[in-house]
């Protein structure tokens, strides 16, 4: 009875799985949000979503392409001002977990998703901080989640946006973080965890059928291996019979057209 | 008290080559109607002001209208890059664009100074980060009760701050509601402000402690059905993503971006008859 | 998450000697059922925080159970004098009351950073007045933007802050409405808190945005009819203004103070099933 | 025709007088609440009445006894916390008049609600400041309303809760004060205004059948008149007859039991 399941799906379901029912979640937008939702549809029907834009304890039945989305506010508890969220919730110490995207990652889990290339006069624009940077800062702890190549888990960042764990060891407590900071880096090829003293990312467990060899030539650093590597449990059924149908249901409302737009359909083609 | 104006008067009158606008809207309610206006009445040297940019800023930003960007994160959400932007700040194409940068619990705290009526935000926030390096405008200050050092922004006041929400009364008090992001701040925080809306009503029948921005800090309302469109107007129309998802194609190549936005923006003059959600792939 | 439980029961758990308790409620909701069971557990040595004292502290206070009184306007609204309150003040009757004193803008920035986790918070204020000799908490900051000069006060973080809603729904999800004052503000700078609430529900059905307080920064949500009166609870009853000035002739003795007390809240305690509007004049 | 009045109505009258139509107005309870909500009955009927306890465009039928009276909010437009109250609207620079009552005033406006006596040791502690300091600062202008005796209008104040005009001149001005300060004092007696120079209280008005000397022996200072001293124009049968009905249905309000306590009369009757 073996599942076939994609680098992407194990990625998600092992993210998902760290987070614990009834604790609060500030989720970051796509890798993150789909995770996190997995896990409130499967082991944690309890988890508290908080989204940036504003909603409190968002039960999405799709996943949402913005931040922003309509259902964010419509299924949640409340929804405040993004300026409460950032303020009272995050700042104040109210968040659990948080849970963010990346574009690149360095050996201690610090986060770059502002340029590659130099600041003034960059290759590669990226978009910039968002609210990373305070979840990042102030979270109780952060999960980071992100496909691992050659060009995401580099050598040294052009820009930290988001602080992982600086320059290893007690770093975070030196410049007064109050968060723990990164507890683990999920990928499409295994789970990192920042090494107890030195805070270096250590892969602690291996997806199914993903080599070492593999895993170090997606790395730009020389990949520190936990000695007690596992192999990480592969998806379940059931985690997986979720997984699809929320995806499937999100490219269904993702690929209808606004609601105001088919009824104007007529009147407005001018072609 | 506020002016029930069609868009075009409220532009004209209340928006000034070289001012600093804020067009907010959380994903939410984005002032796209009044974003194109501004497009069409061929403003100049403008400092744009947004946590989020999205599609509204990248058109303008294509359409060579704007000197500087202050954001906090300038992609197409949940699609990727906004390629506007990022032709604008690799190729300095059609213009070079400054641009300051922060995030956004920095940009809601220095919303909120500039509501306030402070000259700076306080927060915990940008430790570690190279932020402060690309932008001077970070500081800190240090707590007189226990010493800490905290960061500082310097307050947000806008010229003109323009925002879309759901509805109106007929004396130009505004109801927003669901998503409302830093729509009251950004408005509170303006010299001047404008504010769109789905309709007009006799009575607002807003919920107690409701998000309402009273007429008499308004300068002007205006009535634009649709006019969040491609973004959405709860309790009115949804997201469009799959515009959303259409513009990362479209805006890809400085030909088609032109080509759209004149058939969609320059030759389609909003009119406060006609729901503005018509935007063409 | 907030645990349902009686009113005894959770003042017996959550509120020991010695705490900052802050019992908050802008003329509205004001937590007299709880106030009334602290009375009747006879805690010790309070330092008791709250904009307006009311006559819910005037009764603390005058019942001895408190050390210290942060606040910033300490009269019987629209009636005259906290007799209790001055008679501490005045001849330390029935023990000395270190006071601290605020403004309500002071006291607000100092709630608002004890939820935001701040050590303090910035405003204008005090400029001119004596407040800051009476009071050295308040000190100042300078704007590291335009050198100007503010003022700060220190965070307000209490061990209890306890307030009163209209209603909670089954998991301890609280909606507040009407006048808000500083309910939320006060429970989300407090390391624990106490809501009791009029009435638990099976749906809260809040409108979008309505001040509710989740569940899960709630210690104890404690069900508590007619547990703001003589204030009163917006949608199930009104203000007593008539209690409120006999307040005025039953407080002005110690002795009749202390009868008042004695039958009207220490040989009775709160029940769950009957209102808390029995107060004899 | 002559329509007879008491030296409160009058007091009273001259005060709505001074709020035009359209302004907004940040209401001190007591007195200038009266004041305030009968110029929105009579002649400024769009008159913007906030109240420091979260209500914006305030529209009471009966005046509340407390700050925070239910029909504040029931009537308003919209009901802000009193953090937003304070942060947005007043210090935000949203208020044109900040009208304040007083236990004593000074020469220069400046106003005591906090102690008689020493502030340590006081001889009679009074409800000190709530919101009247910042409303004092920052508003675009303050108006001022009390009864005017010796105890009231005294040479040296024991305590400065809340800035008039300092020690006059352009002392507001040196310490940063973003507002211009009181504009009018209104009493029983008649209506003082800053001199423009100095920003002495000078008296420009007199009640009618009020003395100069009787002024004089109510005021511990040597107080200024203004060379063109004008009578006050007496209540209007229109502003009198609103002024009674207000009080009148105000005193009918207050003097009802609460909701909950008729129903409960038997049940709690336990003397």
């Amino acid at each position: 009875m073996k599942q076939a399941y994609s680098a992407d799906e194990i990625m998600t379901v092992s993210a998902a799985r760290l987070l614990q029912n009834g604790i609060v979640c500030f989720v970051g937008i796509g890798l993150p949000s789909k995770a996190a939702n997995l896990a409130r549809l499967t082991h944690a029907p309890d988890l508290v979503l908080i989204y940036e834009s504003g909603p409190i304890g968002a039960k999405p039945s799709v996943l949402p392409l913005s931040i922003g989305d309509g259902e964010l506010s419509t299924s949640a508890d409340t929804t405040v001002s993004t300026s409460e969220i950032f303020t009272f919730w995050l700042q104040g110490g109210r968040i659990d977990v948080g849970f963010l995207g990346a574009a690149q990652v360095d050996r201690f889990a610090n986060i770059n998703t502002t340029v590659i290339g130099p600041y003034e006069n960059p290759t590669v624009r990226l978009p910039g901080a968002g609210g990373a940077p305070e979840i990042a800062g102030s979270a109780g702890q952060v999960l980071v989640i992100l496909r691992q190549n050659p060009k995401s888990f580099v050598e040294r960042l052009d820009f930290v946006t988001s602080i992982g764990h600086g320059t290893g060891y007690d770093y975070r407590k030196t410049i007064g973080l109050p968060g723990r900071g990164p507890v683990a880096v999920i990928t499409d090829l295994g789970v990192l965890q920042p090494d107890q003293h030195s805070k270096e990312l250590t892969l602690i467990s291996i997806h199914p059928g993903v080599s070492l060899d593999e895993v170090r030539a997606n790395t730009r650093w020389e990949l520190k291996i936990s000695p007690s590597l596992e192999t990480s449990q592969p998806p379940t059924a059931d985690e997986l019979s979720v997984l699809r149908e929320l995806e499937q249901q999100t490219a269904l409302a993702h690929a209808r057209l606004g609601s105001l737009a088919p009824t104007l359909t007529a009147k407005v083609d001018r072609r | 008290m506020a002016k029930i104006v069609s868009i075009s008067d409220a532009v004209a009158e209340l928006i000034h080559d070289g001012d600093q606008i804020a067009c907010e809207g959380f994903t939410h309610l984005i002032p796209f109607a009044a974003g194109h206006e501004i497009i069409r009445q061929g403003r100049r040297n403008l400092t744009l002001i947004r946590m989020t940019p999205d599609l509204i800023y990248d058109q303008m930003i294509g359409m060579g209208l704007a000197a500087k960007l202050v954001f906090s994160w300038g992609g197409n959400p949940g699609v990727g890059s906004l390629h506007r932007l990022r032709d604008a700040i690799e190729n300095r194409w059609p213009s070079p664009l400054a641009i300051e940068e922060l995030t956004h619990a920095g940009m809601v705290q220095a919303y909120n100074a500039g509501a306030a009526g402070l000259p700076f935000g306080v927060l915990r926030g940008f430790a570690g980060t190279d932020l402060p390096k690309a932008n001077p405008s970070i500081r800190s200050v240090t707590c007189p009760f226990t010493g800490e050092s905290l960061a500082a922004v310097p307050a947000i006041r806008p010229d003109v701050s323009i925002v879309h929400a759901q509805r109106a009364d007929r004396r130009g008090n505004v109801l927003v509601w669901g998503i409302i992001g830093v729509q009251k701040e950004a408005v509170l925080a303006a010299k001047r402000s404008i504010v769109t809306v789905e309709e007009i009503v006799d009575d607002l029948n807003a919920p107690p402690n409701a998000c309402v921005l009273p007429s008499w800090i308004i300068s002007a309302v205006c009535l634009a059905p649709g006019g969040a469109y491609p973004s959405y107007a709860q309790g009115y129309y949804d997201r469009d993503n799959r515009f959303y998802q259409s513009w990362d194609k479209i805006s890809r190549s400085r030909d088609d971006f032109l080509s759209w936005m004149e058939l969609n923006v320059m030759n389609r003059p909003h009119s406060d008859q006609e729901p503005a959600g018509k935007l063409r792939i």
